[in-house]
Parts: C-alpha cells; structure tokens; sequence
C-alpha cells in the first residue's frame, strides 16, 4: 500500500547538502541517511555509524561504521565513501550550502574500511549532532561519480525506499528491499505539495492523503469530530520570539526591553497564534533542546511594565515598528503584539515583509549600522537539535546581520564567553553549565521578547502508524504501516 | 495570408525584446537578493557571498544582462536557483496542466458565456435577461480561492465524487477549470450580450429574416457571427488572463502549473525562472493575439490583413 | 375609400383596415392608419408618399417585420394567397409560421442597399440560403440556383461574384444581389422599397426593367415604394398615394397621372421635375409650387417663381486647380503599391458667389471624393483648392478652422453621419457651439428655426437619429449644414432620399437661400432633371475625370461627349404614356477606377466647343478619343 | 417659402447629452437599486465611525471565533474583534481600491486608447507596444513590481491595480475607436470645423463607452480581490486595517471551523461586486439610445 504525505511546499532539491529547507530534508531521509540520524524525539542515534569516540578538546573524532551496509545501487557503503563525501561537502569550490556543518573538519582519516577519524582545526563540542543533520548524509560515491551536479536530480542512498520519480510538485519512493534494518511496511511514499491547508485537509478526510503534518490547529476541531483521523500533537523545538534591535533606541535600554516582556500575555499569545497548541517560553531555547535549563518568568503584569518604562523614561510610550515575514501565523501574532503592546502605550506599526524584501531588509544589509530594524517577530529552531545552534547564530555579538541572525543586535560580552566556551569542550558537563550560564544571563538581558514554543500538529488517518513529526517540524516515516 | 503572418511575427519581435529588458530590470529591481535566499537561512556572510558568485550575481549588470540576452538566443535558460534543475524541464513539466487546464476551462466557459449571453440579449428586459446576467455576475464576484474551497468541500470530502486536487484523470479537471472558468463565462455573457444587441437592430438582420430565416438560426448563424469580433477579442485577452492567472487555483487545487511556479520564482528570487517564464507568457500572448488577429478575418471579412 | 374585393380572380394580398403603431416614450404614436389595399397576381402597386408617411412600416407590417423593430399592428387584415392557393390572414399567423411564409410566398428589397446584406457570409450563401429555406434541395442544388438567379439579374461574371463578400460590391450590384435574393423562390408577392433610391439613373433603369421582367416571367404581384414619379410611371398598373399613414388616393395609373383627386396628389405631381422643362432657358428656376386650392393642370394653379440670377461676377469663391485624388491598394509583405484608385483625375473648375455647379456621373466616379476632397476631408495627391484666392490646402489650423465653417457639406448617407447616440438637436447644435455662433437659448432658438426651415418641426429636436425615415434625416444633415452660416455648400445627393413634394421644397429653399446670402452651391446628383433646375452650370464626370462641363443649358441641349448623352438617355420620364417596356437592358458595370500603378490613364485639356463649355477628347474608359 | 409648411407646435428644448442619458437612466429600475446599495455603502464607508457598533480593531479574547449573535452580529474573528464593524470599516479600504484603481486604469486607458486608436501610425504603434507589454506580464507580478519599488500600503496597491487595469481599457477603447473613427459622422464633424479634441470627447468616447462601462464594472470586482490577493502575500493594507480580502483570506484557514470569517467579507464582496455590475449594465443602456423603445 502506498502512503501519500502532503505537504505545504515543494521540495526544493534532492542534494540533502544542498537544500536548506525542512521540508527537504526531512523528506531525504526517505532516501539517504547520515552516520548519525535523530529518533522521534529528536534524541541522537547512531545509524550508518555504529559508535564514536572522540579526545578531550573535541578535535578528533574517530567513528566506527556499520558492517554490510549497500547503498540502493550496490555499492558498499565503507570508510572510503564517508571521506568522499565528507571532503565534498566541506569543499568551499563544491559551494554546497549545508558546508558549515563541517567545515570545521581540517581532515578525513579513513582508519580501515569501518573506521574513519576526523581532524578538526578547533575544537567544536557540537560536531556529532552536526553529523546528525540531514545536510550531511551519505551519498552513494559511485553515484557522485556518475551523475556529477545531477545528483540532486538522481538521489542514490542507503535509505529505507529509493528513489523513484521526482515531480512538478510530487516525490515518489518505492521500498528498498534491501534495506539494512529489514524492509519497509508500505510499498511506496508520496509526498505531495499542496500549498492550501484547506485542501490538505480534505485529502485527509478523502482518504488521498494518509499523513499531514504541520497541521494548522485552528482545524484540529475537524479532525477531531472524525473517526477516521487523529491528531498527534507533540512538542517542538521552535521558539517564537521577538528581536528588539539594541542598536536603536529604546531598545538599548534594558528596563524597557524587560518591560515589554510583562506587557504582553503570554498565554493569551499561545492562544490566539497557536489556538492554544503552544507553551509560553521559559528559556532562549525550547525545553526540548538538550542542555536546556528554566531561565525565569516574565510574569504578565502591566503594572510592573508601566512601573519599568516609567523608569526608563519612557511613561508616555514610543513609537516602534514590528517587521516579519508575511504568513498568516506571523500577521496574527503581529497584530497580537500590537495590541498588547498598546497597553503600554507602545505603538507599534505593523510590516508584513515578503519573503525576499525581509531577507534583503534583515540579513542582506552592508553593516550593522545600516539596519533599519527595529522590532523582528520570527522563530527558530535548531536544526542539529543541539544547544549551540540554538543559541549562537543568534546572540553571539558578533553574529549580528549580515555575518549571521543575531536581529537584536545584542552584545554581551558575559554571554558572548559563555556560547564560545560551550564549543570549546566537548564534555557535556561542561558543556551544559556553559549553557546554564548562557540562558540565565539571554534571559535577563531581554533581547528578546520571549514567546513561546509552539505544539507540532501531525494529522493522520488512524489506519497508518509509525508516521511521527520531529521536533524541528521535519518527521519520520521510515516506520510507516497500515492496520487492518 | 502567409505574409501578414511573417509581418505580424517581425512586428513582435520588438516587443520580445522590450519583454526581456522589462523582465530584466524587474527581477533586479525587486527588492530581495537571491544569493541570500539560495544560501539558505541558516547561512553566513561568507556562504552568501560564495553562492553569490558561483551564480554570477557579482558580475556588473550591463555584463549580466548581456549574458542573459545571449544565453536567451542560443535557447539556454539557465538552471532554476532553487531546484538546480534546467529551467526549461522546470517549466516544461508544469507548462502542459496549465495549458490543458486553461483550455478546458475556456472552452467550457466561452461556450456558456456565450449561450447565456445571446439568450440575455434575445430575452433582453425579461426575466431570463436578468436572470442570466445575475448568474454571470455571481461569477465574477465569487472569490476563486473560496469558491474553490467550497466546492471541495462539497465535492470530494462530502460526497466523494471527486478528487480534492491534482493533475490526472478527466474528473481532477472539472473542479479547477470550473472555478477558473466562472469568471471567464462571466466576462463572456456580458460581453456577448452587449455586441449581440448592437447587431441586433442591423439591417441584414431585418433581411435574413424576411427571407424566412427561422429565428434560431437569425440569433446563432447571422446575428452571432457578427458579434464576434468584440467577443474573440475579449476571448484573447482573458485567454492571456488565464494562463498567467490560474494561481489561485492552482494553489486551491494543488494543480503543478505555471502560475504556481512563478509565485514561488518570486519569493525565492529565482531569476532565471522568472525571466524564462515571463518571456514564455509573452510569446504566449503574442501567439494568442495572432490567432485573434486571424479568426477576426475568418469573423468578418471586410476586416483585410494591413 | 376601401378597397372592396373586386369581381375577377382573388388578389395575391389584400389588406384591410390595417393600424400599426409604435410605443415611444412619448405615448403611441401611430404610423398607419386605417390602410386597405389589394394587388393581383402579375399586377403592380406602387407606393408613393412624402417621407415618413409610413410606406415602409405598411410594408414591414405585411411582412409581420415590424415586430423586431418595436411596432405593433394594432388591428386590421392581412390576406395573402399562398404558394397552395389558400388564402390566410398574416396578422394571426404566429411568428414561427411565418417564417415559411417570409422569403416563400412574400419577399422584400429593403431600403438600404449598403447595409441590407450580412457581411460576414458571401453573396452566394445569402441566396443560397433562402433557397435552401424554402425549396427541398441539396446545398449544391442551391448554390446551382443561387447562380441562376444572379445571372438572371444580370450581374456579370456571376460565378465569381458568388463567392464574393458584399463590401467587395458596388452598390448596384448589392442591390441587385438582393433582388436575386428576393426572387430566388418565386415569391407571390414581391415588396421593393425605394429599391433604386441610392442608385444612379443607369443602374435604376437596369434594375427597374429587371424587375419588371422577371414578374412577367413569374406572374408575381409586386407592392412598389418609391418616391420617384418617374419611376411610378415606368412601372406600376394602380398606384396607392399615402400621407402621414393614411391613404389619400388610390387608383390606375393613368388615372393618378391625369386626374388626380386629391389635392395633395396633385401637389406631388406638380412639384414632379421633369427634364426638359428649362428647355431654352439659361438660368436656374425654382420649381413652381401648388397655389392653395390651385388647379395643378395650369401654370395659374402655381405660384410661379422667376429664374434666378444669383451669379455675382467677380473673381471666383473657389478654384480648383488639377486636382487628383488618389488611392493607394497596398498588398504584400512590403505593403507594395499594388494598384492605385484614380477617384479624382485632374479635376479643375471654378465656383463664383451665388453659382450652383452640378457634379453628375454614375456611382464611383468620384463624385462624392472630389466634395471630400474640397472639404480637406481626403488629402489631395495632388493640386489646389482656391477659397477667396486663399489655398485652403496650406492654411494653419485656426484659419482652416474658420473656411470650415464657410464650406459646408451635406453627406450622401444621412444616418451615417448622424451621430446615433446624440440627439438631432444637437448635432444640428454642434457647428453653433462649435464657432460660438449662439450661446444658451440662442441655440435653442436657432435649432428650431433651422428645423422648421426644413420642414421638420422643433421638438424633432429632442429626437434620435434612428426614429426619422430617410428624408427627414436628409433634411436635418441639410439644417445642420446650413447652422454655420456657410458662403459654400457641397450637397452631395442631398435630396436623393427625398420624396418630390419635400424635394421640390427642399430646392427651393437652397435656391431661396441662394438669392438671399449668395451662397454658392456644389450640387453632386444623379438626378438629371433636379440637375437641370437648380444648376447654372453642369459638370459630367466619368472614371474620375471631368468628360464635359459647360453652362446648363449647353450640356442639356446640346451634349457633346456621348457619356452626356447616354446619361441623358437613362432618365425615367415620369408619364405613363413615356414608358418604353422593350427598352433593352443596359449591360454591366461601369469601367473601374483602378488601375495598375504602372498604367495611368490617360489625360488631357478639355477641348472648349462653345464659350464655357468644354468636352474631353481623349479616351476615357470605353469611351475612345474623338 | 422659405419657411416650409409646418405644424407649428411648441418649441423644443435642445436637450443636452448629459441630461438625456440621466433621463434615461433613471427609468433602470435595477440599476437604480444597484446604485441606492452602493450609496448606503458609501454611506456606511463615510460614517463608519458612527455606524459600526465596536472599534474594528479592538481585541476582546474573551470572545473569540464567535457565531452571529445579538451581540455580534457577524460573529467575531480570532482577536474576538467585531466582524460587522470591520466589515464597515473594511467597506472604505475595499471600495477605494476597487474603485480608484479601476476608474485610474480606465482614465489613463481609455485616453490612451482613443488617442491611439484615433491617431494611428506611430503613435498607435507606441502605446500598444507598450500595453502589450503590460499585458504580457502577469498581472499579480506587476503589483508586485510596483509595490516592490513604492512600497507596500493601500495607496500603493491602488496605483498597482490601476497599471493593470490600462492595457485592457486601452485596447477596448482602441477597437472601438478604430471602428467608429471611420464613420461618417465624425466626418461630419470635423467638417464643420470641430477640433479633434472635441471629436474625441463628444462622438467617439460616448461610442467606447457600453464596452468600457462593462468591462469597468467587472474590473472592480477582480481588483477587490486582486487587492485582497496582494494583502495576503502582505503587500497591501497595513494590518489591523479591515481589508475585506485579507479578511477573506485569513478567515478561509478557518473554514469548516468558524465559516463565518469567510462568509460576512465574502458575501460584501459579492454583493459590491454584484451592485457595481448592475449598475454598469444600467449606465451601458442609458447610453444607447437604440435600446429605448425595447
Ligand atoms: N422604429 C420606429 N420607432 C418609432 N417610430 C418609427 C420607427 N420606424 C418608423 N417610425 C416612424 O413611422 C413613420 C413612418 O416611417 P416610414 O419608415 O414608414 O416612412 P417612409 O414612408 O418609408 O419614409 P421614407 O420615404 O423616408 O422612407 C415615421 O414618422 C417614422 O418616424
Ligand atoms: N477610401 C477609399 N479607398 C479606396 N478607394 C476609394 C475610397 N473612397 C472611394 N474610393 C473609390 O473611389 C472611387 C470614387 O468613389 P466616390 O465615392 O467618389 O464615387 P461617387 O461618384 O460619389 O459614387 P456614388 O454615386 O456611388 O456615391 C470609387 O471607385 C470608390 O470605390
Ligand atoms: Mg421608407
Ligand atoms: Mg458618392
């Protein structure tokens, strides 16, 4: 039996260390596998490699790999076809975007034909998890021989289904077989853009789709009157939140950025954007991300807000202006924002940006100073599962825009140590008390107005298992299965 | 004949020329820089950068849009910068469920545009009249994405008689291109009503019934053939509409069309496939006016090639 | 008077007691009136009346056409014999029923010959369709027939012209197409309305001994409309006089010519222009108009009007000076000159204050371009036009703008050049606002004295173009024309939709203005016998080309070039006892206007036989040097 | 003689253009309604301050995604904001970009249109060069373009909708123009020396119009929903404003749950839409003079 997934978009390519976007990846994995992989809860598992080791300063890493592993067009997967990929992907002529995941790697070892190590210019604690990403599977060498740049049209992997036929708006992938962990339960996948949520929905109840994930909740209601569908609702990695630029006054005043913070209600945010499937953020991080540790409380309460903006000078309010993407998750929370933030007198004009205008008026700017920014509502979630990418890109100080995503533009040198010390071991003792350190000093720095962490909705007819949504909004179907 | 085919085909050469500066100065004009967006969002300056050159975007523009240009003569289109596939291959595989779509829903739309049209103009003031132009107004005022929404709603999840969407069978093509086409037949029942009762009053209306001509064939053979330089002008103009319009169908029901294509191209800043598409939309048009320009004379012929 | 079915054999059609009316904003009004006739089998019935005095509706009514165009026939009786002998009332026979009779056992020839046949189907098909309709036969079958009939009305090369479209015919050749069209299933009853109206005295006496012949061959009853007395007399057996949509007179066509009864027949056949009539005169003289309760049989019964002498000596108002007007036919990819249409050929003459030149020729002569020409409406090729020694061709904007306003133009289509969605008034208006010749109820006020000036009655002026019958709308292009106070008016058949008494009127009024502002007069006809009253000079063009010119009564009494003579020859003499039915038919169209661009036609000075008066000597057309 | 026998009746007024086709138009009974709704709309749009029961923009998530009810009379959307009220407001921000873009694209449009059409050689060449070019880029990624480089805001979008909208009155108006340029009388006007100017305007606008006036009353529709469009890929109104389209659009993800987000902007749609339409097939019989009597 085939299982047909729909999805919002189309995919963008079928090079896992060329694509940027989840709903590629995820799918990829369809096909292709890492050494590392992540379980349904975004829990790091081994796959293609077997076990690692790696020194006490996080150079060098040397990993064992799995014995007997084909890749679907026959050849051997071994310690050779890791190095082949690995010095590809980390070939700055190559230009594949998903280069950074290892770039840090000096050298590829290849030990025996199981055994690889890899030499690192510096230390880098996070490098497993960065292995873990879908951005570094292992693409079958005889295959990169053959097809050149056209890999990314012609996918050869060790995963549970290969490859089939790649359409206008449609992936399809037949059982393998042959695969190592013992064939799949359904015949063949499908993945179907669709980009209308009310369409996808009715494929749902049609029975033309089994598996929907990103369900929007506000039609959780639907699938729950019908017998045929169930929700799956599970925690996520994404946290919502809003960049106050510290360049650009008031922002740089801490007592106003902690006031916006009590000005707005949480919960009611969780409510109105996520139809309540949400939990209000407690951390710069989600719960879900390892080393993750409860920060603190920004407790609802006008009072202490207008008390705090009074303090800052700020009692009669200001006039700022909130920029986002334009969907229609982020204009709600815009519009929510607003009117809390009105509360306070805050007067907030709200920007709706189209994609490409925010990346050129955010990321794509000459210099700091040049950013016009002054609010940003935006989530994020870190694609490793890993602390470090969860944090980094987005406080380092030096991280600001165009370098990388840190919007608020927040300098702090006491939490700039803290980040770079976490990937300067790769002890995760250490590591997570560099993280404490880290979430504690974000929290109370309020560079952000923190959100929330919104709820994954999966729909699903309620004759398919195995079919799970990661936590980074990617999902599993590997284990996929009809009941009789 | 064949020569005011050759004429009309040079005389557009200008505007293809005209289409591909525009199309150019647009797509860097739009706000957005496609590197960024290529690179990803989880890339850094130095990544940016990289794409920015592997994809000649560095380059001057005067040198880009010679580039572009040569390229377009010699028939290379380039590499889409989101998928990496041809361009041509991108657009080919959505080009032809468009084109079906769009003809599907013409041919149904015209043909009942007309008919309630000329049974307006026949019965004008009458309640088939406004009965007729109340229908063809209700197409026109419905939002497509609504409708289209409804009808699936109706269609595939109540009564599961069709499929919510896609490309395939005969049955994926009468939701789509009846949503698509409702505006169509609209435009075309007012349009033909309108030309229908100007003709009406003719004189060699007047003749064709003194000569006994039964009223049916004065209304679908006489009156009708003369009305249509108005309609099949209209038809052409909604005809480009269509093809380049149906993004909100597609979108509704997840049709792999161009319309669907282009949006994306947009917000993904993909260059060349917005330029390879836009020029492919004004070939399309100017095809299409050609095709106007000689039904018009088959239409009446005291209309000469010039 | 009712028409009491006669002893002898049942008529084709008899009508009785027939009312038709419109519906208008302005409440009913009623356009036929209480209206009985009856024509036999092989019997002819002419139709005569001023404008407007309801001949067509009459004619649509029986035709049960009158429907389409918003008419109602309020009451009365229609009885036509059909093809199977029986007689049946049309007035309660339903719409679909009718349809086998249209066509079938009654057809008609409209009005309008330009705008009569579809112009998307060609002419074969036109016909061929009404044959289908009403005889079982096989497309081919039809097309057979179709070409019958075509070469039976004597279009040549018949064959060909079959597949043509209508606007690739002349309009005689329209005309006759719808003649082959009408009589393609041998109907009982044949109507022609006004059939050679827009056609010149050539083509009329073709189509007239067309008609004529084919319903000796048929035994067809034909109801005739016309205004012309000269065409009653040619061919109708009774005629039947209307006015204001009642019958005033009905009776043989002796009888009306000779004793009419009433006075209002009487007025119309005395304001009859018959040629020769100045015979032996030089000056222009406007027709004689019926004293009230006057005897029409004597001159005394007239108020008799003296010629007129309005020529002012002088230099001349306009010259033209070797004018050519040409038109290119363009073809191929490189739009090559193909061909050229030598319209206006070296056209020269003069126009002094108060003079009346007549430009006469057959249809396509270029006539109607040299008026155009003239009036800077069609840029000459090349050549001069001279108003008060002024190049008109070289004037800037303002001063053209003002000579515009001095010569004025009266088109020969007068619905077309009626804007059809403004009302007469204004359009009457317009050349007022337009020089700021009235202002406010100035207009209003002058708009009615143009119309009543015409004969039209003020509150027309509310009215559209499309509510008036064909000789109101020429009167109300002649008001408008006459709004700017013009020196010089081109009236391009400008009476020709005229019914005689209006006509008669309608002259005398140009000729009274004559006198009165010394207007100069263009006066483009191809009536030889209005010609001969109103025009101190006549010009005769043939192919674009002036073949003779000369003071009036030279060119009537003593024509040179045989084109002249021929011309003269064609005009219908408006006596019974004149009509000659074994004339032979006049063959053929006449010679076209274009040529090869490598085969000018030839040209040369006129050759003066008499003091003003000259004749061309070279060939032209058919017509050999001399 | 020179006065004709007559019957001497009352003067007659001439009647003026204008004031004739008012005439006229005040006898289309369906028009009229058509027009007395868009008047209260407008009505509504003018006095919303004082019409609409609550503040559009007021949040009350106490009562969110509610149903019609006494209270509410449209129900209330995710903020719990008043649906009717917005729909109001919503009636000034919809009504100015459906009409002011369109009657834009028309003016510029037409003109051109005529000019071309009426000029012919060079210059008709140029401007339907140029329109074919408009043409030829979809429409929604010439909104784009414009709003791209002017910025996103209901002014924008109006200017954007309004590009779009000239090609097609241009080509519309150009047709018709061609025809009615041969006609005879506009020889007769220009033979009486009126300007060119003024032939445009009097004999050959009026002759553009039935066609134009349909097409106008069509275009208002698409524009509202091009609008609507352009708002939900976040280039139109500025959020919170009361947009009917993006209102419509954002409702729609709501679709099976609370219908009622679509259904009260959608129905407001159609009904503008619905009274536009009426109303330009009433002008378009008010123009000619042909269709009196039927
Ligand atoms: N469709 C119509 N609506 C209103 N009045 C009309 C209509 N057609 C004709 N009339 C009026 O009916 C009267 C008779 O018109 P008709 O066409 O029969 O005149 P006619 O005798 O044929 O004149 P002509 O010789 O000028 O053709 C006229 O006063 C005319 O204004
Ligand atoms: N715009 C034009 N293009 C080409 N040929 C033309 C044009 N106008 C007139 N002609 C041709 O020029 C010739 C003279 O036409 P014109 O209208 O002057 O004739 P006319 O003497 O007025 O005839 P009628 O008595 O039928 O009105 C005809 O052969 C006609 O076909
Ligand atoms: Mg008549
Ligand atoms: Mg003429």
């Amino acid at each position: 039996k085939d299982l047909t997934v729909a999805i919002q978009n189309n995919l963008t390519g079928l090079d896992p260390t060329n694509v940027n976007d989840t709903l590629s990846q995820t799918s990829l994995r369809l096909i292709y596998q890492g050494l590392f992989g992540f379980d349904k809860d975004m829990k790091l598992v081994p796959l293609l490699a077997e076990s690692y080791e790696s020194n006490a300063d996080a150079t060098e890493f040397t990993i064992k790999l799995r014995e007997g592993v084909k890749f679907h067009d026959g050849t051997d997967f071994n310690a050779e076809a890791v190095k082949i990929n690995l010095d590809r992907l980390r070939n700055p002529d190559n230009n594949l975007s998903r280069r950074s995941l290892v770039s840090m790697i000096n050298m590829v070892e290849v030990v025996d034909d199981l055994t690889v190590r890899l030499v690192l210019d510096a230390p880098f604690g996070a490098m497993i998890a960065s292995l873990a990403h879908p951005g570094a599977m292992i693409i079958s060498p005889a295959a990169l021989e053959k097809y050149g740049d056209e890999i990314n049209r012609h996918p050869v992997g060790t995963g549970a289904f290969v490859f089939d036929n790649w359409a206008a708006d449609t992936l399809t992938v037949t059982r393998n077989d042959d695969y190592w962990k013992g064939p799949a339960k359904v015949d063949r996948v499908v993945i179907r853009s669709v980009p209308e949520s009310g369409a996808r929905m009715a494929m749902l109840q049609t029975g033309e789709a089994q598996f929907v994930p990103n369900f929007p909740p506000e039609l959780m209601q639907v699938i729950e009157k019908n017998p045929d569908l169930k929700v799956d609702i599970s925690p996520s990695i994404v946290e919502y939140y809003v960049a106050m630029n510290n360049n650009k006054e008031p922002f740089g005043n801490q007592k106003v950025r902690q006031a916006l913070n009590h000005a707005v209600d949480k919960d009611a945010f969780c409510q109105i954007v996520f139809s309540g499937l949400c939990s209000p953020a407690d951390s710069i991080i989600p719960k879900d991300l390892s080393f993750h540790v409860t920060a603190g409380e920004y407790e609802f309460d006008l009072e202490r807000a207008r008390e705090l903006m009074a303090e800052a000078g700020y009692a009669d309010g200001f006039e700022t202006e909130i920029w986002a993407n334009s969907n229609t998750e982020s204009l709600r929370a815009m519009q929510f924002l607003q009117q809390q933030l009105a509360q306070i007198n805050v007067d907030v004009n709200v920007v709706p940006l189209e994609a490409g205008v925010a990346a050129q008026r955010i990321w794509s700017i000459e210099s700091a100073e040049d950013a016009e920014v002054q609010m940003y509502y935006g989530g994020w979630s870190s694609s490793t599962g890993d602390a470090d990418w969860g944090i980094r890109p987005l406080l380092l100080g030096e991280n600001a825009p165009p370098s990388m995503f840190n919007v608020a533009y927040y300098a702090d040198e006491e939490l700039d140590a803290a980040i770079t010390g976490a990937i300067g071991t790769a002890d995760p003792t250490e590591r997570a008390k560099y993280y404490e350190t880290a979430q504690k000093l974000a929290w109370d720095g309020a560079p952000w107005i923190f959100l929330g962490v919104a709820d994954l909705v999966a729909a699903q007819t309620a004759d398919v298992t195995g079919v799970h949504m990661l936590p980074d909004r990617g999902f599993l179907l590997e284990d996929a299965a009809f009941t009789e | 004949m064949l020569s005011f085919l050759i004429k009309r085909l040079l005389g557009m050469i200008p505007v293809v020329l005209m289409v591909m500066v525009a199309v150019f100065a647009f797509v860097h004009m739009l706000p957005g820089d496609p590197a960024r967006l290529v690179a990803g969002p989880e890339a850094t300056a130095q990544d940016v950068a990289a794409v920015r050159s592997a994809l000649g975007l560095d380059k001057p523009l005067p040198q880009q849009f010679l580039t572009y240009v040569n390229n377009t003569i010699h028939g290379d289109f380039g590499l889409s910068l989101k998928t990496r596939r041809p361009v041509v291959e991108e657009i080919g595989m959505r080009l032809m469920p468009t084109v079906w779509l769009t003809l599907f829903a013409m041919i149904w739309s015209v043909a009942i545009g007309l008919l309630i049209g000329v049974v307006s103009a026949v019965k004008r003031g009458r309640w088939p009249d406004y009965g007729g132009m109340i229908l063809a107004v209700s197409g026109i005022s419905f939002p497509p994405f609504w409708l289209g929404l409804l009808l699936i709603n109706l269609f595939s999840v109540r009564l599961g008689w069709l499929p919510t969407g896609g490309y395939g069978t005969w049955q994926h093509f009468l939701m789509p291109s009846f949503t698509l086409g409702l505006g169509v037949a609209a435009v075309m029942a007012r349009f033909t009503r309108s030309a229908f009762i100007e003709i009406a009053r003719e004189d060699y209306v007047r003749t064709a019934r003194a000569k006994g001509v039964p009223e049916r064939s004065v209304i679908w053979r006489h009156s009708l053939r003369n009305a249509l330089i108005p309609i099949i002008t209209m038809v052409g103009l909604q005809f480009g509409f269509l093809l380049g319009g149906s993004i909100v169908i597609e979108s509704v029901f997840a049709w792999p069309g161009v319309g669907r294509l282009l949006v994306d191209s947009v917000s993904y800043r993909d260059y060349p496939v917005i330029q390879a598409l836009v020029l492919m939309f004004s070939l399309q048009f100017i095809f299409i006016n050609l095709l106007v320009d000689i039904l018009y004379v088959f239409a009446n012929p005291e209309i000469r090639y010039q | 008077m009712t028409t009491a079915p006669q002893d002898g054999p049942v008529p084709t059609i008899n009508v009785s007691g027939l009312n038709v009316e419109f519906r208008g904003e302005n409440g009913v009004f009623q356009a036929v009136k209480d209206l009985s006739f009856h024509i036999h089998a092989g019997e002819t019935l002419a139709v005569v009346g001023e404008s407007g005095s309801g001949k067509s509706v009459s004619s649509l009514s029986v035709m049960r056409l009158i429907e389409f165009g918003g008419g109602r026939i309020s009451s009365g009786e229609v009885r036509l014999v059909g093809r199977d002998g029986t007689a049946r009332d049309l007035t309660s026979t339903s719409l679909k029923e009718m349809e086998a009779i249209r066509g079938n056992d009654v057809a008609m020839i409209f009005q309008e010959p330009m705008t009569s046949l579809n112009p998307v189907f060609t002419v074969g098909e036109q016909i061929a369709e009404a044959v289908r309709l009403h005889q079982d036969c096989t497309p081919a079958m039809a097309r057979e027939e179709a070409l019958r009939m075509l070469e039976k009305v004597r279009i040549p090369d018949a064959a060909k012209i079959l597949d043509r479209h209508p606007h690739q015919l002349s309009g005689g050749m329209r005309q006759r197409v719808m003649i082959a069209m009408a009589l393609s299933c041998k109907p009982r009853l044949l109507i022609a309305d006004e059939p050679t109206t827009a056609l010149d005295v050539t083509i009329q006496a073709q189509i007239l001994q067309l008609i004529r012949l084919l319903q000796e061959e048929m035994g067809m009853a034909v109801l005739f409309i016309t205004h012309d007395m000269g065409v009653v007399a040619e061919v109708a057996d009774r005629v039947l006089v209307m006015r204001h949509g009642e019958k005033v007179e009905e009776g043989d066509v002796r009888q009306i010519f000779e004793a009419p009864q009433h006075p209002y027949t009487r007025a119309l056949l005395a304001a009859v222009p018959k040629l020769g009539e100045l015979n032996g005169q030089d000056l222009p003289r406007p027709f004689p108009q019926l004293r009230e309760g006057g005897d029409y049989r004597t001159a005394e019964g007239f108020d008799q009007y003296p010629s007129q002498n309005t020529v002012e000596p002088g230099p001349p108002v306009l010259e033209a000076r070797n004018l050519v007007t040409r038109f290119d036919i363009r073809r191929g990819l490189f739009s090559r000159v193909s061909g050229r249409v030598h319209a206006v050929e070296n056209v020269s003459f003069d126009l002094r204050k108060g003079e009346t030149l007549a430009l006469v020729g057959e249809s396509g002569c270029g006539k109607s371009t040299t008026g155009r020409t003239l009036m800077m409406l069609q840029e000459a090729t090349s050549g001069s036009v001279q108003y008060h020694g002024k190049d008109i061709f070289r004037l800037p904007a303002q001063e053209r703008k003002a000579v515009r306003r001095k010569i004025q133009y009266v088109f020969q289509d007068p619905f077309a050049s009626l804007d059809p969605r403004l009302t007469v008034g204004f359009s009457i208006a317009e050349p007022l606002i337009t020089h700021g010749l009235a202002s406010g109820r100035g207009i209003d006020d002058r708009v009615a004295e143009l119309l009543r000036d015409v004969g039209l009655r003020p509150e027309h002026a509310q009215r559209y173009p499309y509510e008036f019958s064909g000789g109101q709308r020429q009167r109300i292009c002649i008001a408008r024309a006459l709004a700017g106070e013009p020196d010089v008016l081109i009236t391009d058949e400008a009476v020709a939709a005229l019914d005689v008494s209006i006509q008669a009127q309608v002259i005398n009024l140009l000729m009274d203005l004559q006198r009165k502002r010394g207007l100069s007069y263009v006066f483009i006809s191809h009536d030889m016998a209005v010609v001969e009253r109103v025009s101190h000079r006549v010009a005769v063009m043939y192919l674009g080309q002036i073949v003779e010119i000369g003071p009036r009564r030279q060119i009537f009494e003593n024509p040179q070039h045989p084109y002249t003579r021929r011309l003269l020859a064609a005009v219908p003499v408006a006596s019974p006892d004149a009509r000659d039915r074994q004339r032979p038919l006049i063959e053929g169209e006449i010679p076209s206007a274009m040529r090869r661009v490598d085969d000018p036609p030839e040209v040369a000075p006129l050759v003066q036989v008499a003091p003003g008066h000259f004749v061309a000597r070279h060939a032209i057309g058919s017509f050999a040097a001399a | 003689m020179s006065t004709l026998s007559t019957n001497t009746d009352t003067v007659g007024k001439t009647r003026k253009p204008l004031a004739e086709f008012w005439r006229r138009f005040l006898r289309q009974k369906v028009a009229l309604v058509a027009l007395g709704f868009l008047i209260l709309l407008i009505g509504a749009a003018v006095f919303a301050p004082w019409i609409a029961p609550y503040d559009p923009s007021a949040p009350d998530y106490v009562n969110v995604l509610q149903g019609p009810s006494a209270q509410h009379w449209a129900g209330t959307d995710t903020y719990g904001r008043d649906i009717f009220s917005r729909i109001i407001w919503g009636a000034r921000i919809s009504l100015a970009v459906g009409f002011l873009s369109v009657t834009l694209g028309a003016i510029g449009g037409v003109g051109l249109g005529i000019i071309a059409g009426f000029y012919g050689g060079w210059v008709d060449s140029v401007v339907m060069r140029i329109s074919d070019l408009l043409l030829a880029f979809p429409g929604i990624l010439l909104a784009i373009a414009v709003i791209a480089i002017l910025g996103p805001g209901i002014t924008n979008v109006i200017y954007a909708v309004a590009i779009f909208s000239v090609p097609v009155f241009a080509r519309l108006a150009r047709g018709t123009t061609l025809q009615l340029k041969q006609a005879v009388y506009v020889d007769a006007a220009r033979a009486v020396g009126v300007a060119d100017r003024v032939i445009m305007i009097r004999h050959i606008l009026p002759g553009t119009l039935p066609n134009v006036i349909v097409y106008f009353s069509m275009r208002i529709g698409t524009s509202i929903l091009t609008a609507a469009a352009l708002s939900f890929i976040g280039l139109g109104a500025q959020p919170p404003s009361p947009e009917w389209g993006a209102m419509l659009a954002d409702g729609r993800t709501y679709m099976g749950v609370a219908d009622h987000l679509t259904l009260f902007p959608g129905l407001a749609i159609f009904l503008t839409v619905l009274g536009f339409n009426l109303l330009g097939d009433g002008l378009r019989d008010a123009l000619d003079p042909k269709l009196r009597s039927l």
